[in-house]
């Protein structure tokens, strides 16, 4: 069973950070990981997108894929190629703090977090990506929490390692926020 | 060598042995012997080259040897010094 | 012509031999350089340094290509045959793999300072701690005496034939002093074969590089100017006063650098 | 657990230290800047050197002098860069070393680079195209011992996908049969006994003081040929029933797998033939597909490389169209459109239902 997630947002927001964990934590519990980061030249501010695919055997996808299971979506800027790439019926987790777009939602499971606001109301306003991380972690079954801790600590830089706190209490809190197994993504358990 | 020139011709401290069959026949030991005491064959090798031959004098102070490219000197110092009668 | 001497034998009478033909590091005499060529006279002394510093048995050459590269095969230290211009970047990645090893190059001004100036000059930024030997004659002597980056104004050769131009074809390339300059550099020095006080002073020169780089104290450089009446389409007797005259008027020959040595 | 989730490029790099490469140089260019970087930030650990080259020329001479000396060692670049490389590697070839280059290409325009020998003089490289990561590192590791094992270089011909995507692989190094004593590798230790070795080009042995070139030739050739007959790698899938049979390699291969078992699912009779040594070519396999398809098509990220060894195999038995393209991005990286699965699926769609345009 293959599972394909496009992260999307814009530079800064830690969506490559954010797909980073997830494919990290999945890892950890033994899945067969893709992620593939594209971002353009400047390293904050421009659209930015990873493709994860998690998987248990291995991957088939490319690491260009053309349909995704679900989609996280951390800004509307990003929004309607992220759509594109949907099936009929795929998880949509959006950061309802920010997202401002209409859409038709009926076709997908949407599932809102408004990660920005949980994650400034922890004091970690940057942290809104590891919020939604645990949220997505919660709904779908994908990984579990402490795996994501785990990830997310081997995956900060060391510069960065004073930050590893706020992202701990951040996925929890998105992990809390979700309703577990909304979205459930393996559905052999 | 300050005594060169006093022995020149009659008296040779040492002396070479020249590999002529090897000799490429470029001459370049012929000024670079202090003593002067080589100079250049009429007769050519096997290779068709003129060669040096040695006239007594020499001091076996391995000037030719140095700057021969084609390695056909040997270089010998007498226990005892070897006097020779010279042509005029 | 009565007082010529025999000299097809060793003497009779008790002598003591003082140099053989050969330095021990040569498997043969012979080799098909032309006659007055410089390079085996130099060469003689490359290996005379080797066998100085007492490293015949953790030596590694690694050879240019020019006429020299023939007498390379009769050589007997281990050899890599490196293409033109490339010979300083192969004794790096030896030198890197067998740091024990006394590690050497072998080119021509053709090769070292036209086709690759760059690996030389980056070889001795980086200190690498080979010693690099340059034979120059500011000739292509094996293509027949064309010109290149170190032939002095004035020299004829197969293409500047009224000689070179400064306006038309630019100056030449003083490469061991240009050497010299880079902080990598420990040893730099520029001799002679014209004659044998100049090949004496030359084999100092080669073996202070190789102490050079015995000590570990960076990059070791030597440049040999070296006769090619071939290429100079002059008679051979000749080469050792032109080399002298012509080139050693440009490429002026002494140490041009000895740094933290003895 | 021995899976990691690494970056190709990085996975690369490790697996090629795991295999005793112990020297690497090279000169940033993507994407080929962090395999690069994964061995310079590795190999010192591992006792051995990176080198930063001031340019690709500089970068391969020192390759070349590092496995001159018997030590596991590799250079690399783009497709770029490796054109700068070709004189070196004509005459390391020549002089049967075992080094390992790395072509992280620009997309697949390398191919005629990579499997006609780049250089002057007749030579081949063996050149494998891996799909992904963990295939990138299993053949990378494999890359060091046929290196070793036939005294010729190896091409890992990867891609900007390949060096860039993060994938779960498991870097243990793989055991091989036991290679034959580099008893050619210059040591220093015979200098003075007659029996010192040189490393050349040119069939020069020190023992016939002369040159033999046309015996250095005769060997090569003789080892070329061997290697042809047992080097050969495939993978090919649905073949047996297939009306119309793809070939592409590298990671157009890994699209073009995937789209055919998406294809399968749905009903259509495609199969696949993805050549993992592209010199060696897998003319058997592809022939033996062709014969069974009766169509060919070619999907090659380039303006038709690849297609000329696959007609060379098929031998006129079956028309083969090519399906690919250019793909290039406005980074010119080699990602663009043609590499998304739904493009791949349309090319390959097209070929099936109106034949594409056999030629």
């Amino acid at each position: 069973m293959e599972r394909e997630f496009m992260f999307t947002g814009i530079g800064g927001q830690g969506v490559q950070l954010g797909a980073s964990v997830l494919g990290h934590a999945a890892t950890l519990e033994d899945r067969f990981v893709m992620l593939f980061g594209m971002y353009g030249g400047e390293m904050r501010g421009g659209t930015t997108d990873s493709t994860l695919v998690i998987a248990d055997e291995p991957i088939s996808a490319p690491p260009i894929v053309s349909k995704t299971w679900g989609a996280i979506v951390m800004h509307h800027e990003y929004w309607v190629p992220t759509r594109d790439k949907l099936r009929p019926g795929s998880a949509v987790f959006l950061n309802s703090t920010l997202f401002a777009d209409e859409f038709d939602r009926d076709p997908y499971c949407v599932v809102e977090v408004p990660a920005t606001a949980i994650a400034s109301d922890l004091g970690a306003h940057m942290a809104g990506s590891m919020v939604m991380v645990g949220a997505v972690a919660a709904s779908t079954g994908l990984v579990s929490l402490d795996s994501l801790v785990a990830a997310m600590k081997d995956s900060l830089p060391s510069y960065r390692k004073q930050h590893a706190p706020l992202n701990e209490k951040a996925l929890s809190a998105g992990f809390e926020y979700a309703e577990a197994g909304a979205t459930p993504a393996w559905t052999d358990g | 060598m300050g005594d060169v020139n006093d022995m020149a011709g009659t008296t040779s401290r040492g002396t070479v042995t020249i590999e002529t069959e090897r000799c490429k026949g470029c001459e370049l030991c012929i000024p670079a012997c202090p003593p002067d005491v080589l100079s250049m064959s009429t007769e050519v090798n096997e290779i068709g080259f003129r060669y040096p031959e040695l006239r007594p004098g020499c001091t076996g102070c391995s000037a030719c040897l140095l700057v021969c490219p084609d390695f056909v000197f040997e270089v010998y110092r007498y226990e005892t010094p070897q006097q020779y009668e010279v042509t005029p | 012509m009565s007082d010529i001497l025999p000299t097809s034998a060793p003497p009779s009478v008790p002598a003591k031999k003082i140099a053989g033909f050969k330095p021990d590091l040569l498997m043969k005499e012979n080799h098909n350089l032309c006659p007055g060529c410089g390079e085996p006279v130099a060469l003689r002394k490359l290996l005379e340094a080797i066998e100085a510093v007492g490293a015949q048995e953790r030596t590694i050459g690694v050879i240019g290509i020019g006429c020299y590269t023939s007498f390379g095969s009769g050589i007997d230290v281990d050899l890599v045959q490196a293409l033109h211009g490339r010979a300083p970047s192969v004794a790096t990645g030896v030198k890197r793999m067998r740091p024990e090893t006394l590690v050497f190059t072998l080119q021509g001004d053709g090769d070292m300072v036209n086709e690759g100036l760059q690996e030389v000059i980056h070889t001795a930024a980086r200190g690498e701690s080979v010693t690099c030997v340059l034979l120059n004659n500011g000739v292509f002597g094996e293509t027949g005496g064309h010109m290149t980056a170190t032939t002095v104004l004035g020299q004829r050769t197969k293409n500047s034939l009224e000689g070179r131009d400064a306006g038309y074809h630019g100056y030449p390339i003083l490469i061991g002093d240009l050497l010299a300059q880079l902080e990598g550099t420990a040893y730099a020095a520029r001799g002679s074969v014209h004659d044998a006080a100049s090949v004496m002073a030359t084999g100092r020169m080669l073996r202070r590089a190789l102490e050079t780089q015995e000590k570990g104290l960076g990059f070791s450089f030597v440049e040999v100017l070296t006769m090619c009446p071939t290429g100079w389409f002059i008679p051979t007797a000749e080469g050792p006063d032109y080399l002298d005259k012509v080139m050693g008027s440009v490429h002026t020959v002494g140490e041009l650098k000895r740094k933290a040595h003895d | 657990m021995t899976r990691r989730l690494m970056e190709g490029s990085e996975a690369m790099a490790e697996a090629a230290i795991a295999a005793g490469c112990r020297f690497f140089a090279g000169y940033p260019m993507t994407p080929f800047t962090e395999l690069l970087e994964g061995f310079a930030k590795r190999l010192p650990e591992s006792g051995g050197a990176c080198i930063n080259a001031e340019s690709e020329l500089e970068a391969v001479g020192m390759a070349w002098g590092a496995v001159a000396t018997g030590a596991r060692a590799a250079t690399g670049s783009t497709g770029q860069g490796l054109s700068l490389m070709q004189e070196s590697f004509s005459e390391i070839t020549r002089a049967e070393l075992p080094l390992v280059i790395f072509n992280m290409a620009r997309g697949q325009g390398d191919y005629y680079q990579s499997t006609r020998g780049g250089g002057h003089g007749d030579y081949r490289h063996i050149v494998l195209a891996p799909a992904d990561a963990q295939e990138a590192v299993e053949l990378t590791q494999l890359a060091f011992d046929l290196a070793d094992r036939w005294r010729n270089p190896v091409l890992i011909y990867g891609d900007y996908l390949i060096a860039h995507a993060n994938e779960s692989v498991d870097i243990t190094p793989r055991t091989y049969p036991p290679l034959p004593p580099k008893d050619w590798a210059v040591d220093g230790t015979l200098g003075g006994s007659g029996e010192s070795r040189t490393v050349n080009p040119l069939g020069v042995d020190k023992k016939s003081l002369g040159i033999d070139p046309e015996g250095l030739w005769n060997r090569l050739q003789e080892k070329h040929e061997r290697i042809e007959c047992e080097e050969v790698r495939v993978e090919t899938g649905f073949t047996e029933d297939a009306e119309l049979v793809v070939v592409a390699f590298g990671s157009v291969g890994r699209f073009v797998r995937h789209v055919v078992r998406e294809m399968r699912a749905d009903g259509l009779k495609v199969g696949f033939v993805r050549p993992i040594t592209l010199w060696p070519f897998p003319s058997e396999a592809v022939a033996a597909a062709a014969h069974a398809a009766g169509r060919v098509a070619v999907l090659e990220q380039n303006a038709g490389q690849m297609i000329d060894d696959v007609r060379l195999a098929v031998l006129g038995a079956a028309p083969v169209v090519a399906i690919g393209g250019i793909s290039t991005d406005r980074s010119g990286f080699g990602v663009g459109d043609l590499l998304n699965p739904a493009a791949v699926r349309g090319r390959i769609e097209g070929a099936l239902s109106t034949g594409g345009n056999f030629r």
